[in-house]
């Protein structure tokens, strides 16, 4: 099932840990001062006497406030830069994971780098990341400025053009994250979410021997999926979407090569069983008005050939 | 002597007259009835975004037109509402406080109200065909550039912030002249009013922040209208020389918008405790200080966007340091406050709710200054949060009071108090409960500008609890507006003090008469009415066939010397109208502005000839020689 | 509470109908409005002035152009004509402050001149540069700086010309010789704005090669 | 005095933040219905098809031409699609120039929908099938408007890479002049 957004003071990364830290520290310091000053004020307001305004005694107290401000905001200026420093820890870390994420409009395309450039593996949406591995992001924008955040892993940085920028993730335990696009993009800025699963590191290393596979030849297709595969490359799809080992080779869309090993759609909008994957290939308008997916109207039995040749693609 | 000066300063009767209204309180008045029912306009778009945030994946709304809700909103909101308001209430106030009988330059208050009404009319006009802006009220390229924001949308936004800014810098100089030259003479500069302190600190910031704006918004228009390169990275522009231009305006804004707030209430104070407000220095130095050090905080707002680390820290260190100029400020106020003979009315309990919200926002304000923390919340619903605790905590509140404190200066009647009370207690609980919750869904993941959510999110009941409260406060609001409109014909008569205030407003009958004040009043102290009556002066002498007042020397307000201050003039509306027109034009073709510039050389020419008689050159310099 | 030492005590009551009718300088209402104009229009040039650095900064896209020697001196008789409208301007104020009317207008008409000249010049410069403002980041920065001071200075020859017109035809009071004063403020921001724009925008790849 | 000026303004507020006008330049057609999204083709029987554009598109067809939303999105899908491949940015490499005043098979909305779709002899492919009708729609208005037929001043910018050309919002219309050899129309 879908996993609920990610909570920024529940952290599952070394970075996440220290801003929730720091938040922590901010908090109880913020929540003091306020109950002072509403003490203060309610003290002041709630027992008029007739007592005379001493001014200069007033006014030494307002000094003293003012110094006491004065140390708490450098207190907390060195919490948050002793804070800001321990967020890069990988720089000299090994066996980092490189990652590219690229920002389109209104989906998150991935690219994982191989030995040589046929082994590199190009999916989207689902960032599968080894367990206890810091991960290197490559953040780089094709069209607007977006912004990757997980809240649990780390906090988010913008993907702007021209300005291509890093950071780095790290799970400590396995789970699935979700991650949202913060920085508003466009008509569905809103529904271009993405999902980090952290796994054990064999079993990441599985997932991307098999991501590495390209889609199964027609020979091992089923009749029904067979029909699929020459909907698909004779009708609207092949103009946008890359099924490897296929004549399709667009990049303008997400590659489909394993559509079928991604558990959400649409950008973490949809879960990937048969009727979401049917509803969103027939209108996807539906789900997320504006988006740059077409509608493919096709009858009954084209839309069951086209879903089973899709659901094949694992 | 009364009806000589009422007859030299009135404009006359008839649509023509209140055309060619040139009085600061007439136009003040106007500023802050078109500022409040823009205030109206946005209240009834966020209780649409609201209503479309009350349920997951809900259909109310759709992407596009919540995208064009929330940009007019935020635009109309902080340029339509709280600027102009503010400069409203600044160009009925001051001149009052001051003791002058109208602004140094009237018919540039006209120009103002004008240029800003043109404003308003384009943005809704825009919003009403459909081409509302849809790229947020801070629009950052390239979604707003000519790539990613097709037809005239965006060209609407920033057309729309010339003339605001236009208004804004108009007004300032207005007030900044005033302040200088025409105060009453003995007014020297240490003893002039907290709020005319207030409304000099933020007019000098205007005039050094707004070109800021008015330089980015001309070149976003150039680069969608003809092609320039400001912000395309492949030709040597930069999307961040945006993002700097717009928030080194943008920040010192927000203080442009918050600090009359202040001001305002260091003005209520003061008859409600029957005590002066106590540290007159710490809170000028203050407000001085928040108003230097607000135009050196602005990178607060890009910590997610990659910029070396150092800078980043120095922006942290400068935006938790003003926060203390401000806290000072609210430690002088408890301390006027504590164990004062109160009299609660509706303005001192907004007074009183500007402590218990503001504070709020302000401390969230310092956590969003530390960049480890601002990474998790930056451009989140805590934001959202933060961003109305401070603006609608600091500056609504307190010009709420200003409302029920002033308008029986404005309009010669008293606002129901009953009303007053009941509308401050719904605004009160109404925003808290609406706007507290949006911290716990920031940090619960809930990003900013979304139109709508997925149902497994976790997010649906507190959007649900905020919506409900959004209609209290919605609520709350209304009954000010009702008591407003009520009251402007049967509510109780005022007299000229009924506050028993201390400053000059209070000394000239409600509403003031067209020349304000029949004598210009001396001043002997910082609170002129609580003298006793018999050591107040008054300056004699000056004509009464002309509008003539008395030009006071900047620091010690010496008299120096008499002027003759501008009448009733047509010439500024037609200013705004080839201003408006020029700019409107210009959003089409760049033939605009060149034909703006010829329209308005025959309305300056127009605007600057010398009218009616002219006083003989040399009548009272004998000892120049005949030239 | 104490009135402090330093302010002199209230006047009682003041009769202002001795104090001069008019008055020059920073005595002068009008004189402060056009000075915060100034900075206004100041605070935009300096704005475009530091954007034209960061771009300039950005190595990998900039292409510093070397202007052709023709455009420089042009550049540099347009600044000469400038600087020389000075000495006429002051000239005028000086007369304006005796009252002297005859001198003021004749001096101001010099220095307008001198302006729609360099105007003149400006409208030919304009035909010589070598890129538009929709070649690159530099052409755009440089236009828009280049059309802001056009900008002002037509503003500052009009306004000067409609003096001239009060001051030739019209009916002349006192206060008139002020505005002078103030059109002058506004000349001398548009002959001193133009001298850190010159160097950096005409004069950047042959001064600071980067 | 004040009364009705603050009813009219009153009411003007109003009346804009209902939204209810529309002006047909700046609408987003953020949900194309299903109809408009037939690829040219629906059950294929056979590969005779009539020529001419289908009904359901015919309306689309016209209101893109003015639309700056269905010419920006042109603008994307020339790239998207590969028209640039061989038309180059509307300057013609293997295919002829787009942004000049040479028309081979006529410069109405129609004739470049049946461009697109039919394709033409000497190289253009037919996009039957391959490209909705909506979006082919799109096609058709922004490849008027390089050389001004359509979209005036809504049409596209420049966009943000390196200068190729200018945007098509400072073109100046070229009135369509059939290309030497044209067919007869």
């Amino acid at each position: 099932m879908m996993p609920a957004s990610g909570y920024a003071l529940a952290p599952a990364g070394p970075q996440a840990a220290r801003l929730a830290h720091v938040f922590w520290v901010f908090f109880a310091v913020a929540l003091v001062v306020y109950l002072v000053v509403v003490a203060l004020l309610l003290l002041g307001v709630l027992r008029p006497g007739a007592a005379a305004v001493d001014e200069p005694a007033r006014l030494r107290l307002v000094a003293v406030g003012g110094v006491l401000t004065a140390f708490t905001l450098i207190g907390l200026l060195v919490v948050s830069v002793r804070g800001g420093h321990e967020l890069n820890p990988m720089r000299g870390a090994k066996d980092v994971l490189t990652v590219q994420v690229i920002g389109r409009q209104w989906w998150w395309e991935l690219h994982y780098p191989g030995t040589a450039p046929d082994q590199e593996v190009v999916t989207a949406n689902e960032l599968h990341v080894p367990v206890g591995r810091p991960v290197l992001l490559q953040l780089v924008s094709r069209d607007v400025i977006h912004s990757f955040w997980v809240p649990e892993l780390h906090g988010k940085r913008d993907l702007i053009p021209g300005h291509d920028s890093t950071t780095y993730i790290q799970a400590d335990r396995p789970g699935v994250f979700r991650g949202q696009c913060a920085e508003f993009c466009g008509t569905q800025h809103a529904q271009m979410g993405f999902l980090v699963i952290a796994e054990p590191e064999d079993s990441f290393q599985r997932w991307l021997a098999v991501q590495r596979r390209p889609a199964p030849p027609q020979q091992e297709l089923g009749a029904q999926a067979r029909r699929g595969q020459q909907l698909f490359q004779r009708g609207t799809c092949v103009m946008c979407h890359r099924v490897a080992g296929t004549q399709a080779g667009a990049t303008m869309g997400p590659d489909l090569t394993h559509v079928a090993s991604r558990t959400t759609l649409a950008a973490g909008s949809l879960p990937n069983v048969r009727e979401h994957l049917r509803r969103w290939v027939a209108d996807a308008q539906s789900v997320k008005p504006g988006s740059h997916m077409p509608p493919t109207p096709l009858s009954a039995t084209d839309q069951d050939d086209l879903v089973t040749y899709l659901e094949a693609l694992r | 002597m009364n009806e000589a000066l009422a007859a030299t300063w009135s404009p006359g009767r008839g649509l023509s007259a209140w055309l060619r209204e040139v009085r600061h309180t007439e136009i003040g008045k106007r500023f802050v009835v078109t500022a409040f029912l823009f205030f109206a306009a946005g209240g009834i778009e966020a209780l649409l975004m609201r209503l479309q945030l009350s349920r997951p994946a809900s259909g109310t709304v759709g992407p596009d037109l919540y995208n064009r809700l929330f940009t007019t909103h935020g635009s109309t909101m902080m340029f339509l509402f709280a600027v102009p308001v503010m400069q409203g209430v600044g160009t009925f106030t001051v001149p009052l406080m001051l003791g002058a009988r109208n602004l140094a330059f009237p018919r540039l208050s006209a120009y103002s109200y004008y240029v800003y009404v043109v404003g308003g009319l384009l943005l809704y006009a825009g919003f009403s065909l459909r081409a509302g802006p849809d790229a947020g009220w801070f629009a950052y390229t390239p979604l707003s550039g000519p790539a990613f924001s097709p037809g005239k949308r965006m060209d609407v936004w920033a057309q729309m912030i010339t003339f605001t800014e236009l208004s804004a810098l108009a007004t300032a100089v207005n007030l900044i002249v005033t302040i200088f030259k025409l105060r009453a003479p003995g007014m020297s500069i240490t003893r002039m009013p907290l709020l005319v302190w207030a409304f000099l600190v933020v007019a000098f910031m205007i005039v050094f922040a707004m070109p800021a704006v008015v330089v980015a918004s001309s070149c976003l228009a150039l680069d969608r209208l003809v092609g320039t390169h400001f912000f395309n990275h492949a030709e040597g522009g930069d999307h961040l020389l945006w993002q700097h231009m717009f928030w080194f305006f943008a920040h010192p804004e927000v203080y442009i918008i918050f600090l009359p707030g202040l001001g305002m209430i260091s003005a209520i104070l003061p008859a409600f405790t029957r005590r002066r407000v106590l540290g007159y220095d710490v809170v000028v130095l203050a407000t001085v200080t928040t108003g230097f050090v607000a135009f050196g905080v602005w990178v607060h707002h890009m910590f997610a966007a990659g910029l070396p680390q150092l800078g980043d820290s120095y922006f942290t260190a400068s935006s938790l340091i003003i926060t203390i100029p401000t806290g000072l400020q609210i430690f002088c106020w408890l301390a006027t406050l504590w164990r004062a003979p109160l009299r609660f009315a509706t303005p001192l309990l907004f007074v009183l709710g500007f402590f218990v919200t503001f504070v709020v926002g302000g401390l969230t304000g310092v956590m969003l200054a530390a960049v480890p923390l601002d990474l998790q919340v930056h451009d989140t619903m805590f934001v959202v949060a933060h961003l109305h605790y401070v603006l609608i905590g600091g500056a609504v509140f307190p010009l709420l009071g200003g409302v029920y404190y002033w308008f029986p200066k404005a309009t010669g009647r008293m606002l129901n108090e009953r009303a007053g009370k009941v509308s401050f207690w719904l605004t009160l609980i109404g925003f808290n409960a609406t706007f507290f919750p949006l911290h716990m869904l920031g940090l619960h993941g809930m990003p900013r500008r979304v139109y709508t959510y997925l149902p497994g999110s976790g997010w649906h009941h507190l959007n649900l609890f905020s919506t409900v409260c959004a209609g209290v406060l919605g609520l709350g609001i209304l009954i000010t507006f009702v008591n407003v409109v009520a009251s402007r014909a049967r509510g109780r008569r005022a007299e000229a003090n009924p506050w028993e205030a201390d400053s000059l407003e209070w000394a000239v009958p409600s509403p003031p008469p067209p020349y304000n004040f029949a004598e210009i009043p001396t001043v002997g102290s910082r609170a002129p009415l609580w003298e006793e009556p018999s050591s107040r002066g008054v300056v004699t002498g000056l004509a009464t066939d002309q509008r003539e007042v008395v030009v006071t020397t900047l620091l010690d307000a010496a008299p120096d010397h008499r002027t003759i201050l501008a009448g009733p003039s047509i010439w500024p509306l037609f200013a705004a109208a080839v201003t408006g027109v020029g700019f409107i034009v210009s959003m089409f073709t760049p033939w605009g502005l060149p034909m703006a510039v010829a329209l308005g050389v025959p309305v300056m020419v127009g605007w600057f000839w010398p009218k009616g008689k002219p006083t003989p050159l040399h009548a009272e310099q004998p000892g120049t020689k005949a030239a | 509470m104490s009135t402090p030492a330093n302010t002199p005590p209230a006047p009682r009551s003041l009769d202002a109908s001795g104090l001069p009718s008019h008055a020059f300088g920073h005595r002068a209402p009008l004189w402060w409005g056009v000075l915060l104009m100034v900075a206004i229009e100041a605070t935009t040039m300096a704005l475009l002035l530091v954007s034209y650095l960061y771009l300039r900064g950005n190595e990998d896209a900039w292409r510093p152009l070397r202007l052709s020697w023709r455009i420089l001196e042009l550049a540099v008789v347009q600044m000469a004509l400038l600087v020389a409208s000075v000495g006429p301007t002051m000239a005028s104020v000086r007369a304006a402050r005796a009252g002297r009317l005859r001198a003021t207008r004749s001096w101001l008409l010099v220095a307008t001149v001198l302006g729609a000249l360099m105007l003149a010049l400006r409208c030919l410069e304009i035909r010589w540069l070598p890129f538009r403002w929709d070649t690159d980041a530099r052409g755009s920065v440089f236009w828009m700086t280049f059309g802001l001071h056009t900008a002002h200075m037509v503003t500052g020859v009009l306004e000067n010309g409609m003096i001239l017109a009060l001051l030739y035809a019209g009916r002349v009071e006192e206060k008139h010789f002020g505005d002078v004063e103030a059109g002058a403020l506004l000349w001398y921001f548009c002959v001193l704005e133009w001298v850190p724009a010159l160097a950096l925008l005409y004069f950047d790849p042959l001064l600071w090669p980067t | 005095m004040r009364r009705p000026c603050l009813a009219l303004l009153a009411g003007a507020t109003v009346a804009m933040t209902t939204g209810t006008m529309a002006c047909k330049h700046e609408t987003h057609d953020v949900r194309p219905s299903s109809e408009v999204s037939q690829a040219g083709s629906g059950v294929v029987l056979s590969t005779l098809f009539a020529g001419g554009v289908p009904s359901a598109i015919a309306g689309t067809l016209q209101t893109s031409q003015e639309n700056a939303f269905a010419m920006n999105e042109g603008k994307r899908l020339f790239d998207a699609y590969n028209c640039s491949g061989c038309h180059a940015h509307g300057g013609g490499a293997i295919g002829p120039a787009l942004m000049d005043a040479k028309w081979i098979y006529g410069s109405a909305p129609e004739n470049v929908y049946d461009t697109i779709v039919e394709g033409r002899p000497n190289g253009m492919p037919s996009f039957r099938g391959k490209i909705p009708d909506f979006q082919v729609a799109q096609l058709v208005a922004y490849v008027r408007s390089m050389s001004g037929l359509a979209g005036g001043f809504w049409a596209p910018g420049r966009n943000d890479s390196m200068q190729v050309k200018p945007g098509e919002n400072t073109v100046s219309t070229q009135a369509p002049v059939r290309a030497p050899g044209a067919p007869p129309p």
